[in-house]
């Protein structure tokens, strides 16, 4: 079923929608990392964006899916810090593998694998479990939803994701973190949902369009 | 335009950079398009380069300790976020010695990933690198806490204290062993009476109600699990130090190492208060101060506050420290 | 308790004093009776004690700078109140050698009574006693301001100066000439976008709106006498740059001496950016930049702020300049 | 007339009087300083009246309305510093001369006398001429009154003083300023009067009685 892959286009599609979405609810990140970190999860997943579009946009670009997110993926390993920077640059760079494994480019299955696989690296580098109000979280049952929706086209499958996502964003916001800087804070980040989780929403929810507020997506929203 | 100087760009580090670099032009030597500082001195008998980094807005921590007698090179990041491996194996590459590079890495989720990374290329190109971890921090000591103590203060006093080892010729492994054994002797506590403002908005990164204090706050600007209310700071010091004292119980004999550290807007005259009342209290529980450092050496911003480190050493880590260093913050 | 780590009494000095002589106990000594700091060493060839003093809330200014190579005593009076006349008188007796005692005043009318009356008291004594004033600042360099212009950073250029031309055994009358002639070619202008904390109240001592400048702010936290949009740091570096080179005029081959200073909670980050943007305006107008400082050397408590200050030096000064010194806060 | 001289005992409840007012407004001198200066004026004037105090009120206490003024001098020039702790010295220092050297104590002559000779010795060290927002726009009035009231007695003498002084104070807040700090703040403290010039207000009102709140005395109050 090649018509159910994402063609280079349709992936750098999203992306373009990845990083309008960064830009729109930079602010906001910020915010929220102000409240339970350090504030500065906007500027770095900004940052990452701005370095992964400059690789994409080149004449010389990238032509098919997995060199897409290959470009992004450099980008966000080799030039963006924080504690983000190298975990979305992990799940980039398993996407793009499993896109390039696939016969069939960046199916549903290859997606579902990417993710998987980036969750895993994501644990084995990062060392946070479900629950420990990270980005996992939210990454969790995102690649949970894309396993389940196996026979849907991609498309379907990144909005299951992308729900499954902010289900956990939202389930975030409930835990007292054990990772990340919210760790820090005790009881006192009870209620506020975690930025990293967030970043992830936004990357699946950009298969359908771009997020221009966080608000509708949080709890209370 | 936000309170802080600069140019609209957002971005203070790297014109920070190319002016420090002008400014300690005999000292050390910067790399803009990866980001780095590096030593232009070294003592020859040094075999293993030292390397450290992370989030910027800690000034002078680290590029300023960059020199003869501490760190071969300091990659920062942007402000308040580690650098990106790239940046930590290329600076890496830059000052091995023929023994490796030493990564001297504070205890924080982003820099053990990114000092990591950087550590597996490093080794993929045949370059042997060895990590001390600095975790001194005792607000973030709990069980809770999975990511462990956070790295602050004690940074300084483990840079001078590897850099003196370092200037013996002492390979990677002995480093490695002598810095987690230093960092290990070192417990910081932070206090803030007014947050850092963050310099995208602006405006101070969390409210804090006049009167309150922020008990084991991060350097980052990360709030502690709790306020409470301000005391007489005599009173505040003694609570500070006890605690310290009683993760580090020290022997009578054991010369102890003191920093009260300003974590950028305190003044001058407070930080020296701070350092009367808490020799008092060190006099009063008979523990030997040995060494002391006052002012500010790793920074929030312009966080109003202060932090104690206390270092239990031994003589031989006392040599270390004594042992000549000339770079931009630290001079003797 | 106000933001302010102090012990209730409302009294930062006495304190901070304490803690200071402790701190530096190798490099002074604090007379708490009297009020002064002494250095414990001296340049043996010194025939003229040299003192300075003035409102504490300047640190490191004046006390940081007391010790072998600089001062031989300073009198820090209360917070921005000039020292008393009795304090200057037996700082002066204590200090004075064989040819008497210089006082390094600002030009604040508080500083020259209190100066003023101790050195009459001096001379009832028989002890001869010089003055050099110290007259920086631009921004009350005006008709309309009987007082005179302020002395703000360039105290620290010319204690230094006065310090390596004490250490080769000049006399006083040389030591006025010399300091005033120095003092006349040095300029400051300082820029604050935040105002400094009263320590009374813990609140700011003026209001000033996001992305308002004020432009030609006095170390005590005066206001200046207008407020300016603020603008991105290289063009607002620039503006004030070219005014003190207006003042100034230095031909191309006078060697200058410039420095970054910061009001107290400005970020070392800032400062410099700062520093990097005036070497650029410095290079292009063709000024030989001789010799820099970057960081906190005459600060107005914790105001968000920075001058610039300029000095046209020839050899002379700048081997005086050059002289070893050895004080809490100048070492080289 | 000895009956028309502060004895002693009136001399030192003057200066208590003079003490209670700086204390209870200490805070509004501040406040004014904090807006045409540097915001140490009501510190420094404390601190005055606390150490002529400590000098007044030892067991081996001055005696005499000229030692007792004496004392107040002292403690103003050995201890304090800043700009009015020397001028507000040399006042009393004159006002004790005065007391001394007239046969029949501090009498109105003598009052007259001393403020006189201390606004002159306040002009050689300061040279601030009147007018330019200083102590001396009070101090100048207040000394006329005293001289224009010689025939009275002290006490009807030292309230015109003070009805000048005041009067001073008010002329000060439409002044610019060319001594002193509020020099450097060209037209902007055009408005606020002179803090050492309500200082000059409180000591001679302090007379008659203890000045809680300056708002009365001042323009708009
Ligand atoms: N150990 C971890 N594993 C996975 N994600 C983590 C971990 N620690 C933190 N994170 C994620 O990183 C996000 C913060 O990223 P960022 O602000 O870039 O890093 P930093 O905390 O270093 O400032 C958090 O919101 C969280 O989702
Ligand atoms: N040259 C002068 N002559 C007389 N009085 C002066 C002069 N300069 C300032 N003053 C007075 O001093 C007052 C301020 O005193 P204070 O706050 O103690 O001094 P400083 O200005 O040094 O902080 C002013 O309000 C003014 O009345
Ligand atoms: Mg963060
Ligand atoms: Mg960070
Ligand atoms: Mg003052
Ligand atoms: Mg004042």
């Amino acid at each position: 079923m090649t018509t159910a892959a994402f063609d280079s286009t349709r992936t750098r599609d999203w992306m373009r929608r990845f990083t309008a979405s960064v830009y729109a609810t930079e602010a906001e990140l910020t915010e929220l990392d102000q409240r339970v970190g350090d504030g500065d999860f906007g500027t770095n997943l900004a940052a990452g964006v701005r370095a992964a579009g400059l690789l994409l946009d080149r004449p010389e670009a990238p032509a098919g899916s997995a060199e897409a997110l290959g470009a992004v993926a450099t980008a966000f390993l080799d030039e963006i810090g924080g504690t983000s920077g190298p975990l979305f640059g992990l799940l980039f760079q398993a996407l793009s593998r499993a896109a390039d494994g696939s016969d069939a480019g960046l199916t549903t299955g290859a997606l579902a694998e990417g993710t998987a696989q980036g969750l895993a690296a994501i644990r084995r580098v990062g060392g946070a479990e479900p629950g420990d109000k990270t980005l996992v979280d939210a990454l969790a049952p995102a690649a949970a939803a894309l396993r389940a929706a196996r026979d849907a086209p991609p498309a379907a499958a990144l909005a299951a994701a992308a729900d499954g996502a902010w289900q956990g964003v939202r389930d975030t916001a409930s835990l007292t973190a054990r990772r990340g800087r919210a760790s820090y804070l005790g009881e006192r980040v009870t209620g506020i949902p975690d930025p990293g989780a967030v970043g992830v929403a936004l990357l699946f929810s950009a298969a359908a369009g771009t997020v221009r507020t966080l608000a509708p997506h949080l709890p209370g929203g | 335009m936000t309170r802080y100087f600069e140019n609209g760009t957002g971005e203070l580090v790297p014109d920070a950079l190319a002016g420090f670099a002008r400014a300690h032009a005999d000292l050390v030597e910067y790399d803009p398009a990866d980001g780095y500082v590096t030593a232009r001195n070294t003592a020859p008998a040094r075999t293993v380069g030292l390397l450290s980094g992370g989030g910027s807005g800690h000034e002078p921590l680290h590029a300023g300790y960059v020199g003869a007698g501490m760190l071969d090179a300091a990659c920062p990041g942007r402000v308040f976020a580690s650098p990106h491996n790239r940046q930590i194996f290329r600076a890496s590459r830059a000052v091995a010695g023929p023994n490796g590079v030493l990564h001297i890495v504070k205890n924080y989720t982003g820099d053990r990933i990114n000092f990591g990374i950087a550590a597996e290329r490093l080794a993929d190109a045949g370059i042997a690198c060895g990590r001390v971890l600095v975790d001194d921090d005792l607000a973030s000591d709990s069980e809770d806490i999975a990511a462990g103590r956070r790295g602050t203060g004690a940074t300084v006093l483990v840079e001078k204290v590897l850099g003196g080892a370092a200037d013996t010729g002492m390979g990677l492994d002995g480093l490695v062993g002598l810095g987690t054994a230093v960092a290990g002797r070192c417990r910081t506590l932070a206090v803030a009476s007014a947050a850092h403002h963050a310099p995208v908005t602006g405006e101070p990164a969390f409210a804090l109600p006049p009167g309150e204090l922020e008990y084991g706050v991060g350097i980052h600007g990360e709030r502690a699990d709790r306020t409470r209310s301000q005391k007489q700071v005599g009173v505040l010091v003694e609570d500070m130090a006890d605690a310290l004292l009683g993760a580090l119980r020290p022997g009578p004999d054991d010369p102890v190492v003191a920093l009260v550290n300003g974590l950028g807007s305190v003044t001058s005259l407070e930080l020296y208060g701070v350092f009367g009342e808490l020799g008092r209290v060190l006099d009063a529980r008979r523990v030997r101060l040995a060494r002391h450092l006052v002012g500010n050496y790793v920074t929030a911003l312009d966080m109003r506050g202060f932090s104690l480190t206390l270092m239990v050493a031994d003589r031989a880590v006392l040599d270390f420290y004594d042992a000549p260093a000339r770079t931009p913050a630290w001079q003797g």
